[in-house]
């Protein structure tokens, strides 16, 4: 596959796809001084030669639908198509977002639906779903954490206690709402330290913030006494809900202590990941922690279905969104709740359990080693890639940019950094034994190449549409936009 | 597979989890549907809803999308694949990503453009949180907020910095623009202005902008992306042009959809780069030495900075970039151009008509481009109901929502979709029912 | 480009039309309309003809489409190819067609399948000049129909086979079926049979093939494909099978659409291949021995035979047969078949629901599957028509239209898209129009 | 990439996509002799499966959104993406064919308002839209010359008239009305070889059958005098209209003499290829042929459309469909139609013939040999490869070939038979100067790797997922469908 021009480089002055240009509007009586003089670097070509040029671009990308993506902590699994139809309904998608409640049942009846359908999967009392991703669904319930505490007069908690395993997003959002970032450590088996856990909380604790699996990939046992050991502090649980679909149906984050949460539903949910987005991450909250939930909320007045304002909300802390939230992944959530059912979801626990015990099983007995040789693998696990590098000098990063001439995407890299050399894989519930079974002879593979030449793992990939890139340069000499010159 | 992991069942997988914790119950939820049976719901649920013509905007317009755009922004290697963290193996995504910098970077007339933020609203609250970062010189966190911006965008940034200790002062505006002199601050940290404003005004935005550079402040501008082909792009305003432009990328190419998913963008001027958040596209080479792209500047990132990050932005609105990039593209220069102008064409025609029954009058009269305010004589809460309820028409956005000066007062804009036809039907209605009314 | 052609300007290109060809006149063509103003246009009408429940099958047939099927088929690489002549460069498309042809000849129980005919009418045309073609034996070209075939089949069949000296007849069926011995004709060249019969029964295929079979004439099966994850196969009714099936390939995963595109196919044994219409895919190697698909029997076709071609088709319904493909895959076995017995317990239910007003009945008695005739107490036009104009339903097929005796017949089917508050709200009006009527 | 096993084999007994099973309906009381015990070769695979399955088969075509595809005769143009949404409309994809037409006035107003435009396209007195492609279209032209006929009281009339150069079809359709074949030569020059005509016609000839630009490419002179030799005769004239794309607009050929012809709205049109179909293939007549065109068509009573059958048509050819024919390509013509306009049309016609002289011309430039040197090229046009095959010892089919490693399709090869070694090359007006240059360079590089190295081009294609295909083998150990046990 050859490298494809940019698409600037195809255009021509003057070109345009004709049955797409609107006959020119009047601009008389603008004044002069506020118009635009520059011609914009916007391709101009045909409609074919767009389509071409996109159709070609797709073909360069790894996705769902084309390979095996186990990429750990992201939960890439098959997007049912018939989500994304029943969203993409003319109803649905022409509708203007300032359209009143009463001209909008339709709509606000799905929201109230999966309102509460994730009331009953988190076990929580009530939920938002505005929140645009997970990160964002972070900051609301880092606000409403912070919301709570000055209600109840106490202003001096400024610190949430992550796990040094955390996603980024747990500190970063901490930073967001205006609070400092405190790390406890991991134990060796990759549950929580308690006893760092119990060193640092106090009364300068606003809460803290876990995964449930964890991100080490481990179900974290002792997590009633972590709750009971915030809360007798003072702080509050904040469960991050990247990894809820290993436990969807087994238990509740609710009934692990956690007061508030989010859902991935682009990960739990399934819905498209659009090469980076969107997503939705609605937030659920204990009713201690209700009245301050983002708006707008779908509520009930009698038979009618109403938007929750400030009116109603009068603590809220506030809007996340020019309007409501990511509407159409919310909706296509909702058709993934309902096609699943509640057998179904039980099923997306148990099946990306197995999956991903049975890989670690099969990974292990090849001789690649477990991260946490004693636990149980969750929806995911951990492998690090440490005595590989150490005697190969073929790094996990070699790894996995080999496993891709395998046409396989490669797990999570380097991710908790606290793990060497670690790859973080998540099979899904989604694939068959047989790719299963394909990625440990892939592994293998590359391993006994790296026995006869190591440097050839390292030059990897060989077969993509681009060898290695070089990152470096990408940001010492930046090149961020296109200009004719240039080249 | 249970015999390889050494298990007698699934059940025994998770038995880490403790007894204490009680079994989910999940009776609450409905047994499992088919897709057919899925489909028939939401069907029913989408059809309820469905209306007419659309002469509401307010942020949200109701564009034609050529069929092209989304044929090939769900294509499955688009629609299904993640952040490009590997990027040999996702060069279709990252190349598209850094034609869309360009596209956008180069509408704004600024350096550089990001990959996205989530919608307009949070986009300008990301934007201000990257200038009052970037602005080390200033004295206070003081945010200017120059008359008519978007409520919805401020409600929204609002939340995302006051936790930050950021303050937003809203000056009011003057006969519906912003005039600076009138600004009760002097030393503001960031001064925000829309182009053209929430009531569809434009300000004069070269004045503007000279202010706010004589103090030392940053500009932010808030636009609509199309407008840009039209009006002058926020890096050329006054002498040194705005720091950073914001917006919603929702009127290239993506439906309306109830206002999301769409995509937030932010533009900046090169040396605020390192203070932007979101995910950053460049162009390097392989080890053979070819072109190749992949997502950098990643140390301003929390997966890389973590507690400091520029942003706590992960996933973004990539999909909904996939499809502005290939709007744009197959619309190019003439496309975008004639559709902004052709918006305003035809904006301009229903205010005229509007204006010759004599029940509705200019609000404001400052020059305007694609949406307008108009003074309606007779009861607009009325009017707006009555057109969806009797005609299935979205009368525009009354105003009295967010001013209560403004209760008689419509925003309104027909884009280029709008017919002659339906446009002398909505000035018949609007007759008929403030006639009767 | 005008320069390196050596012309000075376009016209000069068509100097070799003579002038005494007049100029083509397209002043009654209307000017070009951007995709906007077409879809506009279009849509209006599509709109005007929108209507709800359907419980008319009679050859089309409305069952749930799982969304990834077109999903699929409408991806550029599949929908924009063209007939696979460079076999290297067109994997995707020839393995596809391999996969299908597999998959309906195993479920016609034959030996082979070709790649489409047209569609079902036309397909058994086909069947039939390939039939005659194979049957060398025979003493004359008389083709028995058995019974209730498909009217409208028979229509296009005739049109296509009479000018080669191919005379059809017709035996009229006995209280619905074939009986062969009442066949006036006893040394056919080629029976025609279908099953389930137009009328949704079942014909004894066994002694009809055996029937055959002795007569050293050839068997053609019409059937509906979806039924044969249920039904005996062709190719296993009687001692040695039917020789050929054909039938329209619409309830696998295409639309109503009004009738087409659809596909027509056709199976048969072995031995007759070489007589087969249409493109054929074999599976083959390359230079390094792995596998690959290519066209295979050429020599049969027009392009490389020209008048002694097996047919003139050329373009036949390959897209068709791409969702076709896909929508078998998805379903499997199972779906296929729970889709085919759950179609069947929803008629059976609409047929006692009806049966239960008192102003219905069945009008045969044979065992039915899928589709059912049922006798009607009033005026069945007015009821269909009623139930379009009134409720947006379309009530079956008035029987009357093709067969005088059966005016106050409605043939209807339910498929598995009908919920049963469909059915029941159909029940109601039935009885509800037909009392007042 | 790599060859993709079939679905069958990842297939798993027992396996399904649940969301697409219905619940199992109830069969008893249904002769068990008459169901089926075995069960189908179908796949048992997830949706996900399917999906990966048919996202990579895709993914190994060539196609006119991913590839410059200059198949002559076969107008491999942009397929505009606006038809195909307008046609996808669920008002006419849910309609049942058997609705009456008083419930469908929306769809009947298309194929009215579609027949009008095709007559003034034509310039012939009447049309029907039934033909399913254009061999369709050419068997219900040639049913309808012999209806004529024999409605004159003429049965001698039994042959039909093609030039050597015709497509297979046309001798193929004329078998199929019970015609024989008779072939005109083609005279040095690309016409019709007008004394060999002479020779021929007479009371024996029903018909000819000609395309104009005829399949030598070039446009047809002396077409009037054709058309009255043949007319003099008692014979009538069809025109195969594959080729009319380059004449749209330009001129009609109802005013060249035609009685009768089809178009392929496919080509013409640009309605998607898909991969073999589908197409549509209307016909338009003049006034003499008109009673005789195939049913049902559209009429106007009134204000209100009708659907002509034989009641209206009592001398029609019949049906050729159990229905009405492609009605979903029929919307997708005219939305093309609406599209293009009359000033459109022109253009298609001026620049597929630009595209195609210039291309000849920088060919020709390049040293390939021109078939018909003299002659300007229509829209597509002729080269003959005999002088490389000669001197180099690589043949048009090698040519073609290498050309797919180039990332282009090849053109039209050994068509028409009677220019050895030869190229109908058709760029279409849809393409780029840009693209045409790179055809060009494409072919002189090919060229010069065969003089270096004429076994690498025979060797051809290298690139691709497959290399050359053993044609001979297929065709002799036939193997048309999967079965486990073969392998
Ligand atoms: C553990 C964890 N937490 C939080 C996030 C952030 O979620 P999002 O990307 O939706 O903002 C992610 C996803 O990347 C994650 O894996
Ligand atoms: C010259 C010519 N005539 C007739 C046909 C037959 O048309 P269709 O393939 O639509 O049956 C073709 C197309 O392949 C052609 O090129």
């Amino acid at each position: 596959m050859p490298t494809i021009p940019s698409i600037f480089d195809t255009s021509k002055p003057g070109r345009l796809a004709g049955g797409q240009t609107p006959k020119e509007g009047d601009l008389t009586g603008l004044p002069d001084a506020l118009l635009r003089e520059s011609k914009p670097v916007l391709p101009e070509v045909s409609e074919l030669q767009a389509v071409r040029h996109f159709t070609k671009l797709s073909q360069q990308n790894f996705s769902i639908d084309g390979n095996f993506y186990p990429l750990g902590s992201c939960t890439m699994k098959y997007n049912p198509r018939g989500a994304h139809r029943a969203a993409s309904q003319p109803g649905f998608l022409n509708r203007h977002p300032l359209t009143p409640a009463f001209a909008s049942q339709g709509l606000l009846s799905c929201f109230w639906e999966l309102q509460e359908t994730l009331k009953t999967v988190t076990g929580m009392e009530a939920v938002s779903l505005v929140p645009m991703a997970g990160a964002q669904g972070e900051l609301a319930g880092g606000l409403m954490i912070r919301a709570y505490h000055e209600d109840c007069g106490d202003f001096e908690r400024d610190e949430i206690l992550v796990p040094t395993a955390a996603h980024g997003t747990n500190p970063a959002t901490a930073t967001m709402c205006g609070y400092k970032t405190r790390e406890i450590g991991v134990a060796a088996d990759g549950d929580v330290d308690i006893e760092d856990l119990k060193r640092v909380v106090g009364p300068k604790t606003a809460g803290i913030m876990l995964t449930n699996p964890s991100t080490c990939a481990v179900f974290e046992r002792r997590i009633l006494e972590i709750a009971d050991t915030v809360h007798d502090a003072g702080g509050l649980l904040y469960y991050d809900g990247a990894n809820l679909n290993a436990i969807l149906g087994k238990v509740c984050p609710g009934d692990m202590g956690f007061d508030v949460l989010h859902l991935n539903l682009h990960k739990t949910f399934a819905t498209p990941h659009g090469g980076g987005g969107p997503g939705a991450g609605p937030v659920a909250v204990n009713s201690l922690l209700q009245p301050y939930l983002p708006i707008p909320m779908v509520g009930k007045l009698d038979d009618e279905y109403i938007w929750l304002d400030e009116s109603y909300c009068p603590l809220t802390i506030g809007k996340l969104a020019a309007f409501m939230g990511n509407a159409g992944i919310l909706i296509r959530a909702l058709a993934y709740a309902l096609m699943l059912g509640r057998e179904g979801m039980v099923r997306v626990a148990e099946y990306a359990t197995l999956n991903a015990n049975y890989l670690a099983a099969e990974l292990s007995k090849a001789g690649f080693q477990l991260a946490y040789p004693t636990r149980r693998a969750t929806h995911e696990f951990l492998i690090t890639l440490n005595k590989e590098a150490k005697d190969l000098g073929v790094r996990a990063l070699d790894f996995a940019k080999r496993l891709l001439d395998f046409d396989m995407h490669a797990p999570t890299t380097y991710f908790p950094l606290l793990v060497p050399e670690c790859f973080l894989i998540e099979p899904t519930e989604t694939e068959t034994k047989a790719v299963l079974d394909e990625f440990v002879s892939a592994m293998c593979k590359i391993r006994e190449e790296a026995q006869e030449n190591a440097e050839y793992v390292k030059q990897a990939p060989h077969n993509q549409v681009v060898r290695r890139l070089d990152e470096v340069r990408a940001a010492r000499e930046l090149d961020l936009n296109w200009s004719g010159n240039k080249e | 597979m249970l015999q390889s992991i050494g298990v007698a069942n699934i059940d025994e997988l998770f038995d880490e989890i403790p007894d204490s914790v009680p079994v989910a119950n999940f009776r609450a939820i409905e047994s499992s549907l088919t897709e057919m049976e899925m489909v028939y719901r939401l069907a029913e649920s989408a059809k309820q809803d469905e209306l007419g013509s659309c002469f509401l905007g307010a942020g949200s317009y109701d564009h034609h999308i050529p069929a092209a755009v989304w044929d090939l922004a769900t294509r499955g290697e688009f629609l299904t694949a993640y952040t490009p963290y590997q990027a040999e193996a996702s060069q279709g995504t990252l190349q598209l990503l850094y034609e869309f910098q360009t596209m956008m970077a180069s509408l704004a007339g600024l350096d550089v453009a990001n990959a996205s933020v989530y919608d307009g609203g949070s986009g300008l609250g990301e934007a201000i949180l990257m200038a009052v970062r970037s602005n080390r010189r200033a004295r206070n966190r003081k945010i200017v907020i120059g008359g008519a911006v978007n409520p919805f965008y401020l409600k929204t940034a609002n939340t995302l910095v006051r936790n930050q200790g950021i303050e937003l002062v809203d000056v009011p505006h003057e006969n519906g623009v912003f005039d600076p002199k009138q600004c009760p601050i002097d030393d503001p940290n960031v001064v925000v202005v829309q182009q053209p404003n929430f009531f569809g005004l434009l300000e004069n935005v070269d004045a503007i902008s000279n202010w706010v550079n004589e103090r030392n402040a940053l500009l932010i501008a808030v636009v609509n992306p199309l407008t840009l082909a039209v009006l002058k792009p926020p890096g050329e305003w006054g002498e040194s042009g705005a720091d950073i432009c914001s917006g919603d990328g929702q009127p290239l190419g993506v439906p309306m959809a109830s206002g999301g998913p769409s995509f937030g963008f932010l533009c900046s001027k090169m040396k605020h780069v390192r203070q932007m958040p979101g995910r950053i596209v460049g162009k390097t080479v392989d080890a053979n030495g070819d072109v190749g792209y992949t997502l950098t500047l990643q140390a301003r990132e929390q997966h890389i900075r973590r507690a400091k990050a520029t942003s706590n932005i992960c996933t973004n609105q990539g999909l909904l970039v996939t499809a502005a990039t290939i709007y744009m593209s197959i619309m190019g220069v003439s496309g975008l151009r004639n559709t902004a102008s052709r918006c305003h064409e035809n904006t301009k025609y229903l205010v005229a008509q509007l204006e010759a029954t004599g029940r509705a009058q200019r609000a404001f009269h400052s020059p305007y481009f694609h949406e307008c305010v108009l003074r309606c004589a007779g009861d607009v809460a009325a009017l707006t109901k009555s057109m969806i309820t009797d005609h299935g028409v979205l009368a525009g956005y009354p105003l009295g929502e967010i001013d209560e000066s403004l209760d008689d007062c419509l925003l309104l804009c027909a884009t280029e979709k709008r017919t002659r036809d339906e446009i002398d039907r909505f000035v018949e209605l609007f007759n008929r029912i403030l006639n009767e009314g």
